[in-house]
């Protein structure tokens, strides 16, 4: 990275809080237009009843728990590279976790209003909390959809302070920048942060813990939601291996999703300098990694479907290998392993272009691994008689777009209103780099050996 | 101890007239949704009569199994349900409390047996079809997963019965619609908790099974398996 | 509609209904003061009885109170009313032992059918259009007394035409003395299910002109030549009771049942095994097997007596039916044939039944007798476990005796609209009850066109379908539950049964029963057909009736004829104390002894291949119930198909023709055709396509109009040659694939068979 | 607020609810008392296709949500303070209360029987007389019933026959007129009785 | 910042800013660390004990049998547990982060937005009158570019 002042840094990584070009309405507006069209469906579907979707009698979860576990899984990615490159101290995370961060916080948002929107009653969703009602009536702590409750909850709560945290003392630079009613605003939103070293270590010390508590929330958020599944005796759903073979998928699509939106920044906000290649060629490996962990884990499990040849086991393992969901399956390993594993692994080929092409592709073959999961094994149950395929209706569709369409219109906006690199962690790996710190041992555990009295 | 109902289906007698699945519609006020409905699969029958062909042409083969909810005692769809509106009573059946019910569907994908039904569009009956809704049975309303309940009305009118009348039930006096309508006498019902019934006289036939038991659900309804005529051709 | 439209409307009413709708008594309908002192919330239950086929089941209907929207006088108000809920069997009718079949438990839609025809209705646009527009009872009653009388004042009473759906009891005895006294035409009874085929044979083997009463609970043994015993033929419900006995309700080891059909009807599904036959040959099998039996010394021909002695060479033990000789006509093996035959033999009681479908090809007389006379080599006829003639009781006869009196099946539709053709002004005034012969005949009989040329046509039906469509005056019956019943059931039961029931309800609409109708129209005709009908109203005629009974050794005892009657009306009608079957008298003596004529089929096996088998649909039966929504959406039993009719198939002749499950395709016979979704369903002969009868109406309220498609229109007019009626399975159709299609089923496609499935 | 001690489940109950008060929530607990009218009757007149919402109108569906309902109006201002002076009793008119599930109202004809002869110069007696005369039933609006979407199966007869007094669940009749709503039955209420009198309380028992 | 504090300034009264954490430097004063990660430990035991009882005594306290599992079932219990546990320690790190660095105190006094430049701030808080010219050239020959006097004495 060229030799910056820190003013130089100040200056481009603000830019883009400054004015917004028309190309930028203009793709908000047509975004924003997805989502109200969204909303309207899920509204029409409120009044209506959930008969104005595709699902049927057995296939009860389709489109709607599809998103739901594709955009849970989407968001692991953010904290789980995020907190684990803190923790590692790799000198190039520092442009990359905000925007994992970022990532993290929508996607979640987003995947946790799906358990609402697939009610039959949801105006009734608030049931699940908790709350002592003079019926003395409880929520049914069995159920592992109130553990999904608990657990979205919880990882919600902490990606989103996991992501405000570091950004406080990038709004008190954006606060002394701005004037008149931003300035109001910006400076609530720093929560007056002055900088003064104590603040800076309780910071430092406060991001430390919380890296180290939303890994495992991360991955039990997600071992959660695949329990969703393995609890159900349905064949090929309730297996042992689904557990890991979620989170690694999570993280399979986060890094995706995470390398497609710096690929966007890069070019849409001008970044070169700080989202250089290497970062490409970092997050890059860690893709190729987990596309083999994520062919790993679907071989061992039809493995074990097919060696142990139980009848209605073997119906769901036929359907999708031969039957009429092959040709789904086959364009999911494809677009997971077949294109990806290829780009990755050649150097040349693990260029900017390169790992996003990959990353489209993984995104598109993880959306189908969900709904592979999910609607085979239901519409292939035990007893032949009532088998049943499932074809969704626009409302799915329009909802599912319109998930993609808020995805990106919150990036954007996000992007509009904080830098979306945290300058002051770039400041400090540039002076790193000036002058590298001695030992390896975290500082603060060296005596003070100036004015300790 | 508190009664545990169970049923047993006699394989061998039953015809796949399919009287027990109308009766089932009158006394239970199951809603007919229409054709293009029904063609998307939502068609609700608490009871079904499954249809198995085996063999090829000529030597053909048809079996019949009527079913219905199981009441498992180790229900798979009563620990997913969020707010407890699939849950197992004292009396061993299987609670469907359509107040409770936010619709989530889990329970009807963890049910082995796809014997819950979800109300996808509001039930509608074009007058005057409405007068022949049963009084006794909640009509459900949008969003809401129904299933056989034993009729557990008439389970209630009896025991209700019974107490004003200072005695215990009858074994037989209880008859949901679907074991009242069967010509062929194939479906008993009765309590299980009691040896001498006959419901659990059946149940200890060398004859009978339990479907789908190896899930370990526990189903509480007992088919007994057809015999195969083993006559002799000459006296 | 479109969601638009409907929006408004909804939000309109929406709107309406919510200021009207808050506690407030302005704003809801007026009340009525209720007639009956029932307590909410408890349930009574009044005897009924099932009217929706000829078996007569036994009724109980639980009556709840209810609120009604009725009008009263002129004025829509709420009514607290007793409404039936639930129909079940009543378990002291020695018919329906306590059980219904399907159709049975859906009687009460027909009471509660939105699209019951509500008042009486005059039409307002051209025949056949549909338009009617309401008018009052005198009017109407008015209207059809000035026809009468016009063919009165004429003296052309002869072309008065009355067409009603069979009829027994005091029902008929009002119809036919109505007819006689007014010196009109005798009144055609029409049924497409007559079995009048069977029952002609029966009068020459056994001297009863009625079905037989099969008595499985007995029987050892049972061979079933293509009957629907178990679904809708004959009495299914008191026959279905019988077979679970049979099955394994004695000690003991279970009967065995075997069944001889083309195609696996949902009664042969429950048989221990299935011989796929050659269509129209079940004749030469029994005789076969008869051929066996004699020769084998298992049985005396004498035993047979007239029965044995009607078939030819019967007493040099019919030497031209050897299993080795009939093998390749009827396609079942010779060793097949030799075995049943054994076994048969062997596990007396064994009885035969003959059904519909082979009573109805151009030999199905001979078919029917070969049977009899099988059954009476089986030393079963007249015995327990074999088949038996109830005695019936008719109120002229005044006591239990053998069924006699012409009785006229769907042949004489036939012959009335012939004549019609022939002679335009033949029939000017035709009143119609209960009947739809323009859906349920082959469209070459042209009953349609006939109709149309008949200048006044009344109908007493509750809905508007193909036939009542053409009726200038509708005069609204009851339903069976709101009406007097009465029934003497001629088969289903060892004893003899008069079901008699009051109405279970107050009438919802404003309908009149018509008897009472009838008996007005005979009161205001005055002069002879008031004195043939003395009668003030209907129940009064069946007071009278019933009380002839009193006398007989019964099911009731009283004191005085009160008595009598309220005991009758409250236990839902009498029958005879003790089994007492009719003894056989000698039947019919033929000029010569009946030889066997070989089936003869309608169109050339070249260029229409296949066999066409329509059957009577369990849900639907012939049609008449296709307007019940429960009949509609419960699954098929065999077919799982809901809201639709089907073509089925054998898979080896649907990949011939590269036709898929689903696909719509085309059957076409020499007389017409018609489209509906192919199913693939391996329990069906390669040659024969077969199709439920039940759907395809045109014009049948809406949930039944524009369905399916209708196999009886497309039917040769093929007559059977002894009986004269309709040889309906005698066509021959070939068919052709039009395109990809839909089939709604509640189970999965046929061909994902059975759980275990391939592996690897 | 941290839990030292297990405690009892009463006090785990009592702690938890104070903690949750300041929650936006408590504001719905007001929804869980079940008391409505029972749902107007059915004036639908359009045919109505296989699809409409579960209410008619988005109004009717909020004020369900919350559970507020309309004051009932009565036609005839109905006294039951003077017909219980007159030494009548609760069975008289709701006759078969100890045999069947619901109380019936009795019809015009019930009252007619003793008002065509006793104060037959009162207004309201001169109403039922027209009601009468018109041939009309009087249209009583319900005071107490559950809310449609409960699915409550109340019957009376056990619970007479157990020897709950009327006035336990519809209050002191003696001083009313025209019947309000004493005691709101709600969940909780009916709940609690059961508890102490230890009958079941299963689910089953009143929802099915 | 050794310059101003042999000068005898007490250790509070100097305030240092700057846009970025210089661990190394580690210069000031350091606070007495706080144990922060036993707090969060802390935090996550009652979050722990919290999400227990939840579990437990709801399923006690509205005992309903389903599936054939006890009344309080093991391992939902456990997983609810677990999860309250992580949120019990998430939140108190917050909150010990805000209470300790600071109160969300929004009146500022002694800022200069200068510092975003990539200055650092070096302020003595109201100091001795008589030692303010001293101050101010211990600062100036510790390399301070300019000294500004707002009431207060600040260097950047």
């Amino acid at each position: 990275m060229a030799q910056k002042t820190p003013e130089q840094i100040n200056e481009d990584l603000l830019r883009p809080l400054s004015g917004t070009s028309g190309r930028y309405l203009i793709v908000l507006a047509f975004l924003a237009g997805i989502v109200i069209a969204a909303l309207c469906s899920f509204f029409w579907q409120v009044y209506a009843g959930l008969g104005v979707s595709g699902l049927r009698s057995p296939v009860f979860w389709g489109f709607y728990i599809t998103n739901f576990v594709f955009w849970i899984g989407l968001s692991h990615a953010g904290t789980l590279i995020s907190a684990i490159l803190r923790l590692a101290n790799a000198t190039w995370r520092r442009p990359v976790t905000r925007c994992a961060e970022v990532i993290t916080v929508f996607a979640l948002s987003i995947g946790a209003t799906f358990p609402v929107i697939h009610l039959g009653r949801p105006w009734l969703a608030f049931w699940l909390f908790p709350y002592p009602s003079e019926r003395g009536i409880w929520p049914n702590i069995r159920s592992p959809l109130l553990w999904d409750f608990f657990a979205i909850n919880t990882y919600l709560i902490s990606s989103v302070t996991f992501l405000l945290l570091p950004m406080l003392p990038d709004l008190a630079l954006v606060r002394d920048r701005a004037a008149g009613w931003k300035k109001k605003v910006y400076s609530v939103l720093a929560l007056g942060w002055t900088g003064t070293p104590k603040q800076w270590n309780r910071l430092e010390r406060a991001m430390h813990i919380m890296a180290i508590a939303v890994i495992p929330v991360a991955v039990s958020v997600h071992s959660i939601v695949s329990w969703d599944f393995a609890m159900a005796p349905v064949p090929m759903w309730h297996s042992t291996i689904f557990a890991p073979y979620f989170v690694a998928g999570a993280i399979f699509s986060g890094i995706a999703a995470l390398i497609l939106a710096m690929a966007c920044l890069r070019k849409f906000l001008h970044l070169e300098e700080y989202l250089l290649p290497i970062h490409f060629e970092n997050l890059g490996k860690l893709l190729l990694v987990m596309s083999l962990l994520w062919f790993y884990f679907v071989f061992a499990e039809r493995l074990t479907a097919w060696y142990g040849n139980d009848p209605s086991e073997m119906t769901v393992f036929w359907v999708t290998q031969t039957g009429s969901f092959s040709p789904l399956f086959w364009l999911m390993v494809l677009c997971n392993f077949v294109i990806p594993f290829p780009l990755l692994a050649i150097k040349k080929t693990r260029t900017i272009l390169g790992t996003s092409i990959a990353s489209v592709t993984v995104v598109i073959g993880m959306w189908l691994e969900r709904y592979l999961i999910i609607v085979p094994s239901l519409s292939h149950k035990y007893l032949p008689y009532s088998w049943g395929t499932y074809r969704p209706t626009w409302v799915e569709l329009t909802i599912t777009a319109g998930t993609f369409a808020a995805m990106v219109m919150l990036y954007m906006i996000f992007s509009k209103l904080v830098p979306i690199i945290s300058i002051w962690e770039l400041k400090v790996g540039l002076r790193e780099e000036a002058h590298p710190a001695p030992a390896l041992a975290p500082s603060h555990t060296q005596p003070n050996e100036v004015g300790a009295d | 101890m508190a009664h545990q109902w169970g049923m047993v289906i006699d394989l061998d007698r039953c015809t796949g007239c399919a009287a027990c699945v109308v009766a089932c519609h009158a006394e239970n006020n199951i809603s007919t949704v229409g054709e293009d409905q029904a063609a998307r699969g939502r068609a609700k029958h608490w009871i079904r009569v499954e249809r198995y062909y085996e063999g090829e042409f000529p030597d053909v083969r048809v079996k019949f199994m009527p079913v219905l909810c199981q009441q498992c005692d180790a229900a798979p769809c009563e620990p997913v349900c969020p707010t407890f509106a699939s849950y197992h009573t004292i009396e061993g059946l299987n609670g469907q409390v359509y107040n409770r019910c936010i619709g989530t569907r889990y329970c009807a994908n963890a049910c082995p047996y796809n014997v819950r039904f979800f109300n996808f569009y509001n039930p509608e009956w074009d007058k005057p079809l409405n007068l022949q809704l049963n009084p006794d049975v909640s009509v459900r309303s949008v969003g809401i997963m129904e299933k056989c309940t034993f009729c557990v009305q008439r389970i209630k009118a009896s025991e209700i019965q019974a107490e004003a009348e200072k005695r215990a039930v009858k074994d037989g006096e209880i008859q949901p619609a679907c074991v009242q309508s069967c010509s062929p006498h194939a479906m008993v019902f009765g309590d299980l908790s009691d040896p001498q019934s006959e419901v659990s006289r059946l149940a200890r036939s060398s004859r009978g099974t339990k479907l789908l038991g190896e899930l370990g659900t526990q189903p509480k309804v007992t088919y007994l398996q057809r015999e195969s005529w083993h006559g002799a051709e000459n006296a | 509609m479109e969601r638009r439209d409907f929006l408004k409307i909804s939000a309109a009413t929406g709107a309406v209904a919510a200021l009207e709708g808050c506690g407030n008594p302005d704003h809801q309908l007026i009340r009525f003061v209720p007639e009956e002192d029932m307590l909410p919330g408890l349930a009574t239950w009044k005897p009924s009885i099932c009217t929706l086929c000829p078996a007569g089941c036994g009724m109980l209907v639980r009556v709840m109170q209810g609120e009604a929207e009725v009008v009263r006088n002129g004025q829509l108000g709420i009514l607290k009313m007793g409404l039936p809920k639930k129909l079940e069997g009543n378990p002291a009718h020695p018919i329906s032992h306590g059980r219904l079949c399907p159709r049975g438990q859906a009687g009460l839609q027909v009471t509660y059918h939105p699209d019951r025809i509500k008042t009486p209705l005059a039409r307002s646009g051209p025949r056949g259009s549909g338009q009617f527009q309401e008018i009052t009872w005198d009017e109407a009653m008015k209207q059809l007394l000035s026809h009468l009388t016009a063919l009165q004042t004429s003296n052309e009473q002869g072309k008065i035409g009355f067409l009603t759906s069979p009829l027994r009891g005091q029902r008929k005895t009002i119809v036919h003395g109505f007819a006689a006294a007014l010196k009109a035409a005798p009144p055609i009874e029409f049924a497409f299910l007559a079995s009048r085929t069977i029952q002609e044979a029966n009068a020459w083997s056994f001297g009863s002109d009625a079905l037989p009463t099969v008595d499985l609970s007995h029987s050892n043994y049972l061979i079933s030549f293509g009957a629907d015993f178990l679904g809708t033929w004959n009495s299914p419900v008191a026959q279905s009771v019988g077979y679970g006995h049979m099955r394994n309700g004695r000690t003991g080891q279970p009967g065995k049942f075997v069944q001889v059909e083309s195609r696996i009807s949902q009664t042969g599904a429950s048989a221990d095994e299935w011989i796929p036959s050659q269509p129209g040959m079940d004749g030469v099998f029994a005789l076969s097997l008869a051929h066996v039996i004699l020769s084998e010394k298992l049985g005396t021909a004498g035993a047979a007596g007239h029965a044995g002695a009607l078939i030819a060479g019967w007493s040099e033990g019919l030497p031209d039916y050897a299993p080795a000789a009939v093998e390749k006509q009827i396609g079942v093996p010779a060793a097949t044939i030799s075995r049943i035959a054994r076994e048969a033999a062997a596990n007396a009681p064994a009885v035969a039944l003959i059904g519909d479908g082979p009573a109805a090809h151009t030999n199905g007389f001979f078919n029917a007798l070969a049977v009899n006379a099988l059954n009476a080599v089986l030393g079963s006829v007249g015995k327990p476990g074999g088949i038996v003639f109830s005695p019936v009781w008719t109120s002229q006869s005044g006591k239990p005796g053998a069924a006699e009196g012409k009785k006229d099946g769907e042949s004489s539709v036939r012959t009335l609209a012939e004549q019609i053709h022939a002679t335009p002004d033949s029939v000017k005034v035709l009143l119609v009850d209960g009947a739809n012969p323009v859906f349920a005949t082959p469209m070459a009989w042209r009953v349609r066109e006939a109709f149309e040329k008949v200048p006044f046509i009344a109908s007493f039906g509750s809905f508007i379908d193909e036939t009542t469509v053409l009726a200038d005056l509708i005069l609204p019956d009851h339903s069976p539950l709101e009406s007097w019943l009465d029934d003497s059931p001629e088969s289903g039961s060892t004893k003899t049964v008069a079901s008699l029931a009051p109405p279970a309800m107050q009438p919802l609409h404003n309908t009149r029963s018509m008897p009472d109708v009838l008996l007005d129209l005979a009161h205001q005709l005055g002069g002879p057909v008031a004195a043939a009908l003395p009668w003030k109203t209907y129940d009064d005629a069946l007071k009278i009736a019933f009380s002839s009974l009193q006398k007989q050794k019964g099911s009731v005892s009283a004191t005085d004829a009160d008595d009598f009657w309220t005991k009758v009306k409250d236990q839902g009608g009498w029958w005879s104390a003790e089994d007492k079957s009719v003894s056989l008298a000698a039947g019919k003596i033929p000029a010569a002894a009946v030889k066997n004529t070989a089936p003869q089929f309608d169109g050339s096996p070249d260029q229409f291949p296949f066999h066409f088998l329509p059957f009577a649909s369990q849900l639907c039966y012939d049609g008449s119930l296709a307007h019940l929504p429960w009949m509609q959406e419960s699954p098929d039993p065999l077919s799982t198909v809901m809201w639709g009719t089907w073509v089925e198939m054998n898979p080896r002749t649907a990949e011939k023709l590269a036709i898929k499950q689903g696909d719509t395709i085309e059957v076409a016979s020499q007389h017409g055709s018609l489209r509906a979704p192919a199913l693939i369903a391996p329990g069906i002969a390669p040659d024969v396509i077969a199709m439920p009868i039940g759907q395809g109406h045109t014009n049948f309220t809406r949930y039944a109009s524009g369905r399916g498609a209708n196999p009886i229109s497309i039917l040769a007019p093929m007559v059977e040659s002894g009986t004269g009626s309709l040889a309906w399975a005698a066509t021959r159709v070939k068919i052709s694939h039009i395109s990809e299609g839909k089939i709604v089923m509640f189970g999965a496609s046929l061909t994902d068979a059975s759980p275990e499935l391939k592996h690897r | 607020m941290s839990r030292s001690n297990l405690g009892l489940k009463r006090c785990l109950r009592v702690t938890v609810f104070l903690g949750m008060i300041i929650l936006v929530l408590s504001l719905l607990d007001r929804t869980s008392p079940a008391q409505d009218t029972a749902p107007p009757p059915q004036t639908m007149t359009q045919s109505s296709p296989i699809f409409t919402p579960a209410h008619r109108t988005v109004m009717d569906a909020v004020r369900e949500f919350f559970g507020s309902r309309q004051k009932p109006v009565q036609p005839i201002a109905y006294t039951h303070k003077v017909h219980l002076a007159n030494g009548m009793q609760c069975t008289d008119c709701h006759v078969g209360v100890d045999r069947g599930p619901d109380a019936r109202i009795p019809s015009v004809n019930f009252c007619m029987t003793c008002h065509q002869v006793i104060a037959t110069d009162k207004p309201e007696i001169k109403k039922l007389a027209a009601y009468r005369a018109r041939g009309e039933d009087i249209p009583w609006q319900r005071v107490y019933g559950f809310l449609p979407s409960a699915h409550v199966k109340f019957n009376h007869a056990p619970h007479i026959r157990a020897g709950v007094d009327c006035a336990q669940c519809h209050g002191d009749m003696t001083k009313q007129t025209v019947a309000v709503r004493m005691v709101d039955h709600t969940m909780g209420f009916c709940v609690q009785c059961h508890r102490e009198k230890n009958v079941s309380v299963d689910c089953v028992a009143c929802h099915y | 910042m050794n310059a101003l504090r042999s000068a005898g300034v007490n250790r509070d009264n100097i305030v240092v800013m700057s846009d970025e954490p210089f661990e190394e430097y580690s210069f000031g004063h350091a606070e007495p660390s706080v144990a922060m990660p036993w707090l969060a430990v802390l935090g996550g035991l009652v979050g722990g004990t919290g999400g227990f009882l939840l579990a437990r005594l709801t399923q006690v306290a509205y005992p309903i049998v389903t599936g054939g599992m006890p009344i309080v079932a093991p391992f939902p219990t456990a997983i609810v547990t677990y999860e309250l546990t992580m949120l019990g320690a998430v939140l108190t790190t917050i909150v010990t982060l805000l209470i300790t660095a600071k109160i969300p105190k929004w009146k500022q006094e002694l800022y200069d937005p200068e510092v975003t430049r990539g200055k650092i701030l070096i302020a003595v808080i109201d100091p001795a009158d008589d030692a303010r010219a001293d101050l101010e050239d211990r600062l100036r020959n510790a390399g301070a570019d300019e000294i500004k006097s707002t009431g207060r004495f600040s260097a950047i």
